[in-house]
C-alpha cells in the first residue's frame, strides 16, 4: 500500500482535506494517509507527503515563514532532495517557497482581500509525479481561496521556469472567448495578481510541486465545485506504484 | 494614603507595586468611596452588593459584580421577558433539546447518536469602535461558546447590519467588519455557510455584527460547564491574561481607594481586544484533545467579564464553592491588580475543571500544542467563591450572587404612540409600475439595491471549503454542512430578520423572521429541528423599545410552538441607538434542521435536470408593506407587514422535505425580500440557466413579481416528476401555480408579456453594485 | 521632494499576535537572547517639500495609524 | 539589555499593493503632494547584550526578511 504522509502544524487547516483526498484516490485500498506532526522529525516511512493549506503558526511573519523550520520540514528537505514526491498545497506552496525547494514567493493578494472562488486553471505540465493524469492543456475547475497567493520572482526566475516548462498550472478566466472553441484564456490580471498568471509550478525533476489552489478540495461534486482535482492523487499514486 | 494600616503593597513579580483592597480592608473601612457609579452600578444596586456581603465590597468584588451585573451579562431587563421561551416549550418539543437556554449554547439530538449545538451572538458595539478586531473578536468569542459545550466547531455564519451602503462611514465600518470576520473565521479553518448583509438609515453608527457558530459532537461527549467535585481542580489555559477590554475597569486603578491618580493610576484604557485567531486554533485543538481524553470534568469559555464570570458561573453551576489563587493567572501586562485580571476581556482562553489524578496529563495536551495552562485554583464545599492574591483574600463571596442573582428589572412596557400613524401609512399610495418597460426598469433597479444585490463581494473574502463538508454554502437559502461522512447526516442552518417587518409590528415582524429562516432550511430539504436568536434593539429603558422587545419574544416563542420547534439559545443586545433613535428592532432568528443525507439537497439554481417545469407553491396576495420595492423606490416604511401563516409554512416545509426525500425537486428557492422577481433571478444566475415564465391569465405582473407575501417557495421539478409533485400539493392542500419551465438552452430569462433579460446582462447588474461601492 | 518614514506599532496593552510568534519561534531556531519581539508597520513617503509637519501628522493618524490599537510616530529623512 | 530595530520593505522592483492603496487614497481625502507610498515591516526587539550584531544579522536576514522579496535594515537604538 502507498503511504502518504500529511503534515499538521500548528494553524495547519487543510490537512483533513489532504488526508481525505488521499483516502478517496486510493478508494480501492491502495493508499493511506499518514499523519506527519510538526515537532516530529520523522517521515514514518511514506513514500510521499503533502504540506497542506491553512496559516501555520498563524502565517504571521510571512505565510510559511516560521513552518519551514518545523523539525518535520528538515526531512521533508532530505527526502525531497533524494527523489521522495512533495506536493506543497496553498500554506503548503508558501513553506516549500519559504524552505527553498521551490524557487519565488507568494506575497499579499493583489486585490488586499482574502479570495475564495472557484477557479479555472490549464494544466500545463503533465510530466510530473503529480499532473500525470491530466492532458497537457485540460483545464480543471478548484477552488482557490487565500490571502497571500500572488507569485512572484525574480524575471530570469520566471523565464527559467517557462523554459524549462517548469510552470505546472496557470490561471484562466471562466468565460471561454466568444466564438472560440471552449478554449478559456488568461484574462488581464490573475485572481491575486500572479506573474504570468502562475498558480502552480515544479521543481526541475518533476516530484516537488507546489500550487494555490486546492485540488483538495475538488475531489466530490458534492461538496466541492468538480472532481477534477482528483486526478493530482491519482497521478502521484500512479508514479510511486510505477517507481 | 487615607486606606488606613491595612492597605498592603504587593509586588507583583517584581514589577510595580499594587495596592490591595483585601476582605479584611474592606471590612474595617466601610467608608471608603467606591466609584460604583462609573462602573454602570445604581445606588439601589450597590446597597443591594454591601447588603449581600455584610460589608462594603473589595475593589476586585466591586469588579466583578459591576460586569456580571451588567445589561449584558446580566439579561436584568430582558429576564422577565425571555422567561416566556421556557414557559411556551412543551415536552414534545424538548424531546430533541439535549442543553438549552442556560447554557453556554443549546444542543440538540440530530438521530444517529449525534448532537449538534448552535448558537449567534452580537458584537455590535465594539465593532463599531474597531470594525476589523470588534468582528474578528466576535467570531472568536462564538467559536469558544461552542467548544465549551464539548463540540467540535464545524461552520460559522454572520448576520449583519449596516448604515446606507454609499454613507462615507459604512465605508469604514463594512470592509473592516467583512475583513474581521474572514481574518478570524478563515484562520481558524471554519467554513462560512451563510449570513446576512442589510443596509438601513437605522444602523448608522449602530452596526449590528452578529456570529453564529455550529459545532457537532457524539451525544455522549455534551461538556456542561459544572464545576463539581471538591478537590479539583480549576485550570486557566490558552492565552495570558492582559489589559484588554478592561474598559470601565480601569476606573478602579486610576481611583485607588486613596484616589490618588498620581500613584499606580491608570489611564483610562479602550475597551478593544485584538484577536489572535491562531491561538485560538490551536486551544481548539487542545481542548478537542482534552475532551477526547476523558481529562475534563467542567468546562468554560471566557468572553464577556472574563474570569469574573467563569469563575463565578463555574463555581455556582457546580456543587459547591471555589477557591481562586488570582496571583497565579499568567499575565501579559505588568502591574495588573486584581480587579483588572478579574475583568480582563483578553481572548482565547478557557477555563477546566479537572481531577486531581489528571492535572499532569492535562498539562501535557496543552505542553503538546504549545498552551500555557496553570492551576489556579480548586472546588471547594464551602459555598463560597473565596479569591486571593498573594495570600490575601480579595475576593469572598456567594458565587450565585455574582453570576445569578442580579437585578432584575420590570422596565416600563408602552406601545409607542407613533405607531398607529406608521400602521396606517400603508403603501396603498405609492405608485406602481405596469407597462412592460417600467416593470423591466423596476426589476433591474430592485435587483441591483443594496439589500438585493449580489453579496459576492463580502463572501469571496469567507473560506467556504475548509474541513470539506460544506454542501451549500452562498448562494443558497441555508447553509448546509456534512457532520457523518459516512452515512451522509448533515444540518442546514439560516439567519433572518427583516427589521422592517419587524417595525411595522413586531410580534409578526418576529415569526415572519422565524418563518424565513424555517422556510430557508425546509427548501433545502432538511427538516427544521431548533431555534436561536439574537435580540438587537434599542434602548431597555424606552418603554416603546420594551414594547417591541416584549411583542417580539413573544412573537417569537408562540411561533415555535406553533412550529414545534423549541428556541435553544440566544442573545440579547441593547442599547443599539444614536441619541434618542433606535436602531430598526432585529430579532435575528436562526434555525437550525437535519438533513438524513445532504446528497438529496436541493440546490437553489436551475438547470440541474434536463426537462424542469416551474412552480410557485403558496400564495400571492398584494402585500408590499415593509416591502423591498416599497423601501428602494420610494423610500417608504408604513403599513403592516405580510400575513403570517405557520400552519402553512409547516405544510409547505413537510412538501419540501418530502419532494427531496423522493427525488421530486430539483432546485427551490424561498421567495422573501424582492419577491418572485428576485428569485427568479437568482435561481436563473446561479444555475446558469434560463427560463420562461408565464404568470397567470388575469394575474396583476407587478404584484406577482414583487409582492413579498410569506409562505412561498419557487421549485422547478423534472418534468417526469411533475404530476407526482403537483398531485401531492393538491392532496395535502398546498396552492401551487404552474409559472413556466426552465430552458436549458436558454441564457435568458423571459417574463412572458413583461420583458426578457439576458442572464449576462443580470448578472452583472446584480454583482455590480457592492464592488462599486466599496472596492 | 523629502523622504518621510512612519512607523506604527500596536499599542504597550495591546496583544501583538505577530509579534509574540516571531518571538516564540526564535529559541526553537536556535537564536536565544530575545527577551522581546513586536511588530508593526513601517511606511516610507516621498512627499512634496510643500506638504508641511501638520499634514503629515494628519496623514499618520487618519491612514496609516489606528489610534484605537495603535501608536506611531512620524520622521522626516535625508533622502 | 539593548534595543533593536529592524525595517524589512518589499523591493523596488516588487509590486506593493498596499502601499498603492495608500498612495491612491489620499489624493481623494484632500492630501496631495504625497508622491509615492511604500509598505513594509517594523519590528523592535529587546535584546540581551549578548546577542551580537552578526547574531542579529543571521536573524533578519534568515528569518525576518525573506531576500527574495525583500529588503532590510538593522539597527540598534538607544532605549
Ligand atoms: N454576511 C454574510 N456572510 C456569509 N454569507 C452571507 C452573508 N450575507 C449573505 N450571505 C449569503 O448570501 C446568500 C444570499 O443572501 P440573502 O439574499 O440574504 O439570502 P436569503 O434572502 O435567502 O436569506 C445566502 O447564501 C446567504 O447566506
Ligand atoms: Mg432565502
Amino acid at each position: 500500500m502507498t503511504r502518504i504522509g500529511v503534515i499538521t502544524f500548528p494553524g495547519t487547516l487543510d490537512d483533513v482535506d489532504a488526508a481525505r483526498a488521499v483516502r478517496h484516490a486510493g478508494r480501492d485500498g491502495a493508499a493511506e494517509a499518514v499523519p506527519l506532526w510538526h515537532a516530529d522529525a520523522d517521515l514514518r516511512g511514506v513514500d510521499a507527503v503533502i504540506v497542506p493549506g491553512g496559516f501555520s503558526y498563524g502565517d504571521y511573519l510571512r505565510a510559511g515563514a516560521i513552518a519551514r523550520f518545523a523539525p518535520v520540514m528538515g526531512e521533508v528537505v532530505r527526502a525531497a532532495r533524494q527523489g521522495m514526491p512533495v506536493l506543497g498545497i496553498c500554506n503548503g506552496f508558501q513553506i516549500l517557497c519559504e524552505s527553498g525547494l521551490l524557487p519565488g514567493a507568494l506575497l499579499r493578494n493583489a486585490g488586499l482581500h482574502f479570495v475564495c472562488r472557484d477557479q479555472w486553471l490549464r494544466v500545463e505540465n503533465n510530466e510530473t509525479a503529480w499532473t500525470s493524469r491530466y492532458e497537457r492543456g485540460a483545464e480543471i475547475l478548484v477552488p482557490l481561496k487565500n490571502m497571500e497567493g500572488r507569485y512572484v520572482a525574480d524575471a530570469a526566475t520566471l523565464d527559467e521556469l517557462e523554459g524549462e516548462g517548469r510552470v505546472v498550472f496557470r490561471y484562466v478566466v471562466d468565460e471561454p472567448e466568444p466564438g472560440q472553441a471552449p478554449k478559456r484564456h488568461l484574462g488581464a490580471d490573475s485572481p491575486n495578481g500572479a506573474l504570468r498568471h502562475i498558480a502552480g509550478i515544479t521543481d526541475p525533476t518533476g516530484r516537488i510541486v507546489g500550487l494555490m489552489p486546492h485540488p483538495e478540495h475538488a475531489i466530490d461534486a458534492l461538496t466541492g465545485p468538480s472532481d477534477d482535482g482528483l486526478g493530482m492523487f491519482l497521478s502521484v499514486l500512479d508514479a510511486l506504484v510505477a517507481a | 494614603m487615607t486606606g488606613g494600616s491595612k492597605t498592603k503593597t504587593i509586588d507583583n513579580d517584581g514589577a510595580a507595586a499594587v495596592l490591595v483592597d483585601s476582605v479584611e480592608h474592606a471590612a474595617a473601612t466601610p467608608e471608603h468611596p467606591q466609584p460604583y457609579r462609573e462602573l454602570g452600578l445604581k445606588d439601589d444596586e450597590y446597597a443591594r452588593i454591601r447588603e449581600i456581603l455584610g460589608r462594603r465590597p473589595t475593589d476586585a468584588e466591586l469588579a466583578m459584580y459591576s460586569v456580571m451585573w451588567s445589561e449584558h451579562c446580566s439579561y436584568k431587563s430582558s429576564k422577565v421577558h425571555l422567561r416566556y421561551f421556557g414557559e411556551t416549550t412543551t415536552d414534545e418539543m424538548k424531546a430533541k433539546m439535549l442543553a438549552g437556554i442556560g447554557e453556554n449554547a443549546g444542543v440538540v439530538d440530530i438521530g444517529d447518536g449525534w448532537a449538534v449545538t448552535f448558537k449567534v451572538e452580537s458584537h455590535n458595539h465594539p465593532s463599531y469602535v474597531e470594525p476589523y478586531q470588534g468582528a474578528a473578536t466576535g467570531v472568536g468569542g462564538i467559536v469558544r461558546d461552542i467548544l465549551a459545550m464539548g463540540a467540535r466547531p464545524v461552520a460559522v455564519m454572520d448576520p449583519l447590519r449596516f448604515g446606507p451602503a454609499d454613507a462615507p462611514d459604512t465605508r469604514r465600518v463594512l470592509p473592516g467588519v467583512v475583513a474581521g470576520i474572514g481574518g478570524y473565521g478563515n484562520c481558524l479553518g471554519l467554513p462560512n455557510i451563510g449570513g446576512e448583509v442589510v443596509f438601513d438609515a437605522s444602523y448608522a453608527g449602530n452596526p449590528l455584527v452578529n456570529a453564529l457558530c455550529v459545532g457537532s459532537m457524539r451525544v455522549e461527549d455534551l461538556h456542561l460547564a459544572h464545576a463539581s467535585g471538591t478537590g479539583n481542580k480549576v485550570i486557566l489555559f490558552g492565552a495570558r491574561t492582559g489589559l484588554d477590554g478592561i474598559g470601565g475597569v480601569s476606573v478602579l486603578a486610576s481611583d485607588t481607594f486613596s484616589g490618588d491618580e498620581s500613584g499606580t493610576g491608570r489611564k483610562k484604557l479602550p475597551s478593544v481586544q485584538v484577536g489572535d485567531p491562531f491561538t485560538e486554533k490551536v486551544l481548539i485543538e487542545c481542548c478537542l484533545e482534552l475532551f477526547r481524553s476523558g481529562l475534563v470534568v467542567g468546562i468554560q469559555d471566557l468572553g464577556g467579564a472574563g474570569l469574573s464570570c467563569a469563575t463565578s458561573e463555574l463555581a455556582s453551576a457546580g456543587d459547591g464553592g471555589m477557591r481562586v489563587e488570582l496571583d497565579r493567572v499568567p499575565l501579559r501586562a505588568e502591574g495588573m491588580t486584581p480587579a483588572e485580571i478579574l475583568s480582563s476581556e483578553s481572548q482565547e482562553r478557557m477555563c477546566a475543571v479537572v481531577r486531581p489524578e489528571d492535572v499532569d496529563a492535562f498539562l501535557r495536551v496543552c505542553a503538546k500544542w504549545d498552551v500555557t495552562a496553570t492551576v489556579i485554583g480548586e472546588v471547594t464545599d464551602t459555598g463560597r467563591l473565596e479569591i486571593t492574591w498573594h495570600g490575601e483574600t480579595v475576593v469572598d463571596v456567594p458565587p450565585r450572587t455574582v453570576a445569578h442573582e442580579g437585578p432584575v428589572y420590570e422596565r416600563p412596557v408602552e406601545r409607542p404612540a407613533s405607531q398607529d400613524a406608521l400602521v396606517a401609512d400603508t403603501p396603498d399610495r405609492l405608485a406602481r409600475p405596469s407597462a412592460p418597460a417600467e416593470l423591466r426598469e423596476t426589476l433591474l433597479r430592485m435587483i441591483a439595491s443594496p439589500n438585493l444585490c449580489s453579496r459576492r463581494w463580502v463572501t469571496d473574502q469567507y473560506d467556504r471549503y475548509v474541513r470539506g463538508n460544506t454542501v451549500l454554502a452562498q448562494p443558497a437559502d441555508s447553509g448546509m454542512v456534512r457532520i457523518d461522512e459516512e452515512t451522509g447526516r448533515g444540518v442546514a442552518v439560516s439567519t433572518d430578520c427583516n427589521g422592517r417587518y419587524v417595525r411595522l409590528d413586531p410580534y409578526t415582524g418576529t415569526q415572519l423572521a422565524l418563518a424565513e429562516a424555517y422556510r430557508n432550511v425546509a427548501v433545502t430539504g432538511a427538516t427544521p429541528l431548533a431555534v436561536t436568536n439574537c435580540l438587537n434593539f434599542g434602548s431597555p429603558e424606552d418603554p416603546g423599545v420594551m414594547w417591541q422587545f416584549e411583542q417580539a419574544v413573544r412573537g417569537l416563542a408562540d411561533g415555535c410552538r406553533e412550529l414545534g420547534i423549541p428556541v435553544t439559545g440566544g442573545n440579547v443586545s441593547f442599547y443599539n441607538q444614536t441619541g434618542d433613535t433606535a436602531i430598526l428592532p432585529t430579532p435575528v432568528v436562526g434555525v437550525l434542521g437535519v438533513i438524513d443525507d445532504v446528497r438529496r439537497r436541493i440546490p437553489t439554481g436551475f438547470g440541474a435536470e434536463a426537462g424542469e417545469t416551474l412552480l410557485l407553491l403558496g400564495e400571492t396576495r398584494d402585500e408590499f408593506g415593509g416591502s423591498e420595492w416599497a423601501h428602494v423606490v420610494h423610500g417608504h416604511l408604513g403599513g403592516l407587514p405580510p400575513r403570517v401563516d405557520l400552519a402553512r409554512e409547516r405544510l409547505l416545509a413537510e412538501v419540501l422535505v418530502a419532494g427531496s426525500r423522493d427525488g421530486m425537486v430539483s432546485a427551490a428557492h424561498d421567495l422573501s425580500e424582492g419577491g418572485l422577481a428576485q428569485a427568479l433571478v437568482e435561481a436563473a444566475l446561479v444555475g446558469q440557466t434560463g427560463c420562461r415564465v408565464v404568470l397567470p391569465e388575469g394575474a396583476d405582473p407587478f404584484v406577482w413579481l414583487f409582492s413579498e407575501s410569506a409562505g412561498r417557495a419557487l421549485v422547478a421539478v423534472p418534468r417526469t416528476e411533475e404530476l407526482r409533485f403537483t398531485d401531492m400539493c393538491t392532496a395535502r392542500g398546498l396552492p401551487w401555480t404552474r409559472i413556466g419551465v426552465v430552458d436549458p438552452e436558454s441564457r435568458a430569462l423571459e417574463i412572458q408579456d413583461v420583458a426578457t433579460f439576458e442572464l449576462d446582462e443580470l448578472r452583472d447588474t446584480w454583482e455590480g453594485t457592492l464592488p462599486a461601492l466599496f472596492d | 521632494m523629502a523622504r518621510v518614514v512612519v512607523d506604527v506599532m500596536p499599542k504597550q496593552e495591546i496583544l501583538d499576535p505577530q509579534g509574540q510568534a516571531v518571538a516564540n519561534a526564535l529559541p526553537r531556531l536556535g537564536f536565544d537572547g530575545v527577551t522581546s519581539v513586536r511588530q508593526g508597520k513601517h511606511f516610507e513617503l516621498e512627499v512634496d517639500d510643500s506638504v508641511d509637519d501638520a499634514t503629515l501628522a494628519k496623514i499618520a493618524e487618519t491612514f496609516l495609524a489606528n489610534p484605537v490599537i495603535e501608536d506611531w510616530v512620524v520622521r522626516r529623512v535625508d533622502a
